[in-house]
């Protein structure tokens, strides 16, 4: 059966006025139904970028998806029209942002910005639709629905609101959700409940879910498959618990050392990756990473490494794995 | 909410016990008094008047009398107006240069809100350019100029509309658009730079993400949070059109308050002068008040307990 | 606990400070860059207004009065034979400086009690901002001109008497904006290290509040301006034989029917400073504001 | 939603509050629009410009010209001005005269005939109790007239005036005793204390108008006042108008009086428009919206230039005389050398052919020309001269300008003063090398700096109530007079002065009063500089208009009743 959706060799970039920033520079990666796949990087890697790209809503004229495909259920998202783009959103394909303080309206209702888009998809009134956002919050686990269900963003918790904006994204039961950072700003006791609800309400309506984050640690329990991005492009990806235990690419050992391992004894500290991502508009001619990478080779400076298969379903963008060693390894 | 409007209420009254003192030591503190000309009148012609109108009270006598006056709704009897009491001179008044002021601000709104909101829609486009030039333009030229060239133009050139003056629709055109043209470059820069700012919200793209209408898109979600600070902006633009402008009423021979006003201050008519600040003191603190519960209907954030 | 690894700003290079960024933002608007330079040029014009023209401003020809522009007179000459042009140079020092030193005046009064009200909060705040509710409830107008009638004629209190009316609203924005720092971290953080109150007002919080204060000022200049044109309609600007560009739009008014250049360069000039103010104001607006950082 | 309802019922009120408000103001003010009477002849209808709004128009109130202006058309006083200054009878039979023995022969006692046949507007007869309650009325402490001090010589008058602090009773005792009574119904006879030949002009003006006691009793002090819609239904008059409608900061608009006793203006209707702004007047002018308008200072070159605009321009002389008078009680103006030279320094003719274009006269000695008084021979000693003036400088002590304190003029900042104020700077810059230092100021602040004296050079016209030496000298240069600003003090000015007031033989009297304008011209205590000359433009069908020297800001206001129009 044909993934769900299939990204091909995405290029998005951006025109600043210091010039073209190739926040996405040839992204592949595929999602298959009820699958939840991970993508993670650093901030700035181009990961919430990739996922905008899907539904078209790069912030133009700046941003600008320059080729590629993207087939959803087989068809080329990026041929549709403005209006055919328009029932795909909310309805096939919904995201949650990572801010739920800024992306909630804070002059509308929840509930009507919940009912929002049953309206327009499903044809329903403002009050059916208010009806059916109060089950939606008393699904994603907010106490009094029937009440809040009239408040204000303002009134709502930080991990509340998060809950809401999962709300939204369920309501017309989209075949793929799209979790950007959902997490970030709560605090951690929330994340993990949070977390957890993405998760059972994905299972239950058998959702597809991109989930884009930055900490690996979290990956491997709610992920299948996981993407690695770095600088626009991915690095390595391949089955969660592979990654997770045998990276393949040095930023993603980096990735890994720099937040707590539940799974291991606590012994050495954690290990924030030094220097700075690359810079975007002119990228280095070999490895982007190779600057931050302690083990790099005189050839990651002069060409760039493409994807190979390190392992079965495992591959990496590193001239040194490809090499088949693993310094970072211990 | 209820609670907040009588404390202002309350609040105001202090306010405006407290302006009209300062008012009348101000008043009295400046040189010259209603009697003083160039051709001096005689001394018991001064005494005669000074009783008369009750000038020969001590001051602090003569303010518990206007005081006690104003709380009675007398606000006493010009002196350059004679006979006509202060109230009766302003509702002679306030209704012409209130019309012209609630038109000028309509107009304004009108046009600025539009202009402003097509030009951030359409941000570096020709449309951009045009309004921030044209509102550029009209705010940079003082009214009594714009004025006089209006006048020139459809008045004495083209003959289409009547110089000046009051009672038709024609004769409002003009002194309406000198008015309205700054408060419309205004409403029409900030309308741009706030709708521009939230075009950048995430909430905006959260509801572009639910594959909404673009139109309710920018209805719901655009114009209605970009409001906020047009609103801010527009009570006091309000307040300031409602009280009136000296030079656009004395351009335009308009019967209104801003001229009224302005002649009672140089004339040191004390009654008109007080019954003017007390009309525009309530008239801003009135408007402050509306804005305030408006922003509090258009930005639920805003409780006042 | 995760440790975040955020790099704050997305598709910049190289992080700058807040004012560098600002004047580098700045300097690729050329709206705010061309009305910085009108202004620049204008206030050397005024400054060096005797090396432009030998006419002074008060010279007058008996024997040319109003004649229209020519070589020997570029702009014509007034009612009393007195040189549009020369008069336009040196109006625009009194111009300029009624702009600038309202502001002054305006920051002086302004800037501490709003800073005072902003900082200390409470009863003092409350006693400050019913003082500045009863100032805002006074017509301008009135103010102006019983100051004018106080303070007499000279242009310094012209300055004066502007100033003294329009510092109410700075010192509302410089309160306002306190009043929303205070709460940040960096303050708490300040007092934590046993900073005083106006040591920390003074270091930490104003630089902060600064950026929306520039932008007030540069859109209050040109409004100054403004009002000395409207006082002198009104009967009480400048003096003779200072020109001011008011006080030449309104001689230049009363000869609309005759002489329409008398009152077009005047207005022409002050149309193109106030124009210059504004794309300065703008473009200093879309520097300085941190929301536009992105 | 209840907020959005809630926004859009605001805004609805606010749409039909101000729809109320126009529709309530438009109704109420277009009736007074012009509308011409018959199809087949020209309608005699008239807009002129009053240029401001009046305090009142009650004849006993009133000081202002413009407020003249409306009463001259409403009511007929017992003597009037022919356009040749002369007097003339209108409700009285004759002019009284010691030789009709009208007035006794030590000048005290005027008895007045009336006409029989002069009436109301409403039809009944003016008779002597008119003018008898006119005359106590103006008295009135309680009405605080402001010309009252010009009849100060009746009988009683001055004594009830100043009773401001009396009782009711005492105030009617003294009223009682005011000199002035009702022979029989066509006869009034006047009592005043010293003699004073020229009351007979002072029966010509306006605060001894007659007034209708009835309206008065009824209505009070707002009998001239109009209603909430602007009609004047207890503005009862004599004259040949009624003003039927005054909307007050709009417009006056005044009908032929059709029970008009005397010969009929042939106006039907005057409109007079209330444009404060010079430029809005003659635009309004420009496009045919008002018949007469003045020019805005400064160009009045262009308008005669204009080949359209320069057979509409009507000029005349008024009697108006501008001065820039020193306070001689402070150094350093109380040198009279010092003043001379000054006197000397200016050139009033570069102003007045130069800046003004040669509308107004040089004026170099008080009383203006066109009146009993003038002189042209007088202060030529004192015309421009540079090299004299540079002598008397010398003479006065300060050789070049050396030594000389920092001089300083102070000037209201009104209408073409600062204009003037810079042309005298620049006049002692080029002629005498002084730096003069202007202060403009705020016009009440001005007139409360000069009506107290402090000030040390200022500018000053002054206009004549009636054509005069008695307005024009003793107000000004006697000893402590009311409108002596100058703080001039010449004794024997002083007792010239007084002897003119009494002389009851014209000649001698004239005589005298020239003696005395000698005597101050040769003192400076003020540089005359020019005469008023009204200039306006008048639309060509206006017909019939005679100028008088006394007209006010509306030109020809003294003689409406014989103008026309013609098309």
């Amino acid at each position: 059966m044909a993934p769900l959706l299939e990204v091909k060799n995405i290029r998005t970039y951006f025109h600043t006025q210091d010039g073209v920033v190739k926040a996405v520079d040839g992204v592949s990666y595929d999602v298959n139904r009820g699958e939840t796949i991970a993508l993670v990087g650093e901030s700035g890697c181009g990961k919430t970028v990739s996922a905008l790209s899907i539904l078209r809503l790069v912030a133009e004229p700046a941003g600008k998806i320059i080729s590629g495909e993207i087939l959803f259920n087989g068809v080329d998202l990026l041929k549709l029209s403005d209006a055919e783009m328009h029932k795909m959103r909310g309805a096939r394909i919904s995201i949650i942002f990572q801010e739920p303080q800024t992306s909630l309206n804070p002059v509308l209702t929840i509930g009507r910005q919940i009912s929002e888009g049953l309206e327009f998809h499903k044809n329903m009134s403002l009050h059916d639709g208010m009806l059916e956002a109060t089950r939606l919050l008393k699904l994603v686990g907010i106490p009094h629905p029937e009440r809040r269900v009239y408040e204000y963003p303002h009134q709502f918790s930080g991990g509340m609101r998060q809950r809401a904006m999962i709300a939204i994204a369920i309501a017309c039961q989209p075949q793929l959700i799209i979790a950007d950072e959902p997490t970030t700003v709560v605090d951690v006791t929330i994340q993990a409940q949070l977390l957890e609800l993405i998760r059972n309400i994905t299972k239950e309506l058998d959702t597809a879910l991109i989930l884009i984050t930055h900490n690996l640690g979290i990956v491997a329990r709610y992920a299948k498959r996981v993407f690695v991005m770095y600088a626009g492009n991915i690095v390595e990806y391949g089955q969660a618990l592979d990654v997770y235990h045998q990276p393949c690419h040095p930023y993603t050992a980096g990735l890994l050392a720099s937040v707590p391992r539940l799974d291991e004894p606590r012994k050495n500290r954690l290990q924030p990756i030094e220097g700075q991502p690359p810079d975007l508009i002119a990228p280095p001619a070999g490895c982007a990473f190779q600057a931050r990478c302690t083990y790099s080779l005189p050839q990651c400076s002069k060409e760039k490494p493409v994807l190979m298969q390190i392992t079965p379903g495992h591959f990496a963008a590193c001239w040194i794995s490809q090499r088949g060693t693993k310094p970072w390894q211990k | 909410m209820g609670r907040f409007i009588i404390r202002r209420v309350l609040w105001l009254i202090l306010v405006l016990f407290v302006v009209l003192l300062i008012t009348f030591i101000l008043m009295h503190l400046v040189p010259g008094g209603p009697w003083d000309r160039e051709k001096a009148l005689a001394p018991k012609v001064i005494e005669a008047l000074n009783k008369r109108y009750g000038l020969d009270l001590p001051l602090w006598r003569q303010f518990v009398n206007y005081a006690w006056g104003v709380l009675h709704g007398d606000l006493g009897i010009s002196y350059s107006y004679s006979d006509r009491t202060v109230v009766s001179i302003l509702a002679h008044g306030i209704p012409k240069t209130a019309t012209l002021g609630i038109l000028a601000f309509v107009v304004a709104q009108a046009i600025g809100i539009p202009f402003g909101v097509a030009a951030a829609l359409k941000q570096n486009s020709a449309v951009d350019y045009a309004s921030v030039l044209f509102s550029t333009v009209f705010a940079s030229i003082p009214g009594f100029v714009l004025g006089i060239l209006l006048i020139v133009l459809f008045a004495v050139v083209l003959h289409w509309l009547p110089t000046s003056g009051w009672g038709s629709i024609q004769q409002l055109i003009m002194p309406v658009f000198c008015l309205a043209a700054l408060p419309a470059a205004q409403s029409a820069r900030i309308t741009r730079a706030s709708t521009l700012d939230v075009m950048r919200q995430d909430y905006v793209r959260t509801a572009r993400s639910k594959g909404i209408m673009e139109s309710t898109v920018r209805v719901r979600h655009i114009f209605r949070n970009s409001l906020i600070p047009v609103v801010t902006v527009a009570g006091p633009e309000l307040a300031n059109l409602i009280t009136g402008s000296f030079i656009i009423e004395n351009l335009f021979a308009i019967p209104g308050v801003g001229r009224l006003f302005v002649q009672g201050i140089f004339a040191r008519d004390y009654t008109l002068i007080m019954g003017g600040v007390l009309f525009y003191a309530i008239t801003i603190a009135l408007l402050n008040l509306v804005v305030d519960i408006l922003y509090a209907a258009i930005d639920p954030r805003i409780r006042y307990e | 606990m995760a440790v975040e690894i955020n790099t704050p700003v997305v598709f910049e290079r190289p992080p700058h400070t807040l004012w560098g960024d600002a004047i580098i933002r700045l300097r690729r608007n050329y709206f705010a860059m061309g009305g910085l330079a009108f202004i620049i040029l204008l206030s050397l014009a005024a400054i060096c207004a005797p090396l432009i023209t030998h006419y002074g401003f008060a010279d007058q020809h008996l024997d040319q009065i109003l004649q229209g522009p020519s070589a020997q007179h570029w702009m014509g000459t007034d009612q009393l034979g007195r040189d549009t042009f020369a008069r336009l140079l040196y109006g625009a020092r009194t111009s300029l400086a009624v702009g600038i030193f309202t502001q002054f005046i305006v920051i002086v009064i302004g800037l501490p009690i709003g800073a005072i009200a902003g900082y200390a909060g409470g009863r003092v705040d409350n006693y400050i901002m019913r003082f500045v509710d009863v100032m805002y409830a006074f017509p301008d107008i009135l103010l102006i001109i019983l100051l004018r009638s106080v303070l007499g004629g000279s242009i310094y209190m012209l300055f004066l008497a502007i100033g003294l009316v329009a510092w109410v609203n700075i010192s509302r924005l410089v309160r306002g904006q306190l009043m929303a720092l205070k709460s940040r971290d960096f303050v708490s953080a300040a007092k934590a290290m046993g900073g005083m109150g106006p040591y920390i007002t003074w270091r930490h919080l104003l630089p902060n509040a600064l950026g929306p204060i520039i932008i007030s000022i540069t859109f209050n200049i040109p409004r100054a301006i403004f009002t000395e044109a409207a006082l002198s309609y009104i009967g009480i600007g400048v003096k003779p034989p200072t020109p001011s560009w008011g006080a030449m739009i309104q001689d230049g008014f009363n000869l609309i029917f005759s002489k329409p250049y008398m009152l077009l360069f005047p207005a022409i000039a002050l149309a193109l400073l106030m124009l210059a103010f504004t794309f300065l104001g703008d473009g200093l607006r879309d520097a300085l504001d941190p929301k536009m950082r992105r | 939603m209840k907020r959005k309802t809630f926004i859009l019922s605001i805004l609805s009120i606010l749409v039909i509050v101000s729809l109320i408000f126009t529709s309530a103001c438009s109704t109420s003010s277009t009736s007074g629009a012009n509308s011409s009477t018959a199809a087949n002849s020209t309608p005699q209808v008239i807009t002129l410009n009053l240029a401001g709004e009046n305090n009142t128009i009650d004849p006993n109130r009133a000081s202002w010209t413009s407020e003249r202006t409306i009463i001259i058309q409403c009511f007929d006083g017992l003597l009037t001005f022919n356009s040749d200054l002369t007097l003339a009878p209108m409700v009285a039979k004759e002019i009284p005269t010691v030789a009709n023995k009208d007035i006794s022969a030590d000048g005290k006692t005027y008895t007045i005939k009336l006409k029989n046949n002069v009436t109301w507007s409403d039809g009944t007869k003016v008779t002597a109790k008119d003018f008898v309650f006119s005359f106590k009325r103006l008295f009135s402490p309680d009405l605080a007239s402001e010309y009252e001090s010009f009849y100060s010589d009746v009988v009683g008058g001055d004594a009830y005036f100043s009773a401001t602090g009396k009782t009711d009773a005492e105030k009617q005792a003294l009223q009682d005793a005011i000199g002035v009574r009702a022979v029989d119904d066509y006869t009034l006879e006047i009592k005043l204390t010293d003699s004073l030949p020229t009351f007979t002009q002072l029966l010509a003006l306006w605060p001894v108008f007659p007034v209708r006691q009835d309206m008065v009793a009824k209505y009070g002090d707002k009998w001239a006042q109009p209603d909430a819609n602007g009609a004047m239904p207890n503005y009862i008059g004599n004259g040949p108008f009624i003003l039927k409608e005054w909307v007050q900061q709009d417009h006056y608009t005044l009908v032929r009086n059709e029970k008009y006793w005397g010969t009929k203006p042939k106006l039907t209707q005057i409109t007079f428009k209330e444009l404060t702004d010079a430029n809005l007047a003659l635009a309004a002018y420009k496009a045919g919206e008002l018949d007469q308008s003045g020019v805005p200072g400064g160009t009045e070159q262009t308008t005669m230039n204009d080949a359209t605009l320069s057979p509409q321009i009507l000029r005349f002389p008024t009697l108006t005389t501008y001065a820039f008078q020193f306070n001689v009680t402070k150094p350093p103006f109380d040198n009279k050398l010092l003043r001379q030279a000054l006197a000397c320094a200016i050139d009033r003719s570069a102003y007045i052919n130069q800046v003004r274009h040669g509308v107004g006269k040089v004026a170099l000695s008080w009383i203006p020309p066109g009146m009993p008084g003038f002189d042209a021979t007088l202060g030529t000693d004192w015309s421009f001269n540079p090299t004299k003036a540079k002598q008397l400088l010398a003479q006065a002590g300060y050789p070049d300008g050396k030594g000389l304190p920092e001089l300083k003029f102070q000037i209201a900042n009104t209408g073409a003063n600062p204009t003037i104020a810079a042309f005298l700077q620049g006049q002692l810059k080029d002629n005498l090398g002084i730096n003069l230092t202007v202060e403009l100021m705020e016009s009440k602040a001005y007139s409360a700096l000069y009506n107290a004296k402090q000030f040390t050079w200022g500018f000053t016209g002054w206009g004549a109530d009636y054509p005069d030496p008695d307005d024009w000298l003793p107000q000004l240069y006697m000893t402590g007079a009311g409108n002596n600003k100058t703080g001039y003090s010449n004794p024997a000015f002083d007792a010239i002065s007084k002897q003119a007031l009494a002389e009851l033989d014209n000649t001698k009297r004239l005589q005298l009063w020239a003696q005395a304008q000698a005597m101050v011209v040769a003192d400076q205590p003020m540089i005359y500089v020019f005469n008023r000359e009204t200039f306006v433009l008048q639309k060509p069908w206006v017909k019939g208009m005679v100028t008088s020297g006394l007209d006010g800001n509306v030109a020809g206001d003294t003689f409406l009743r014989n103008v026309y129009i013609q098309k």
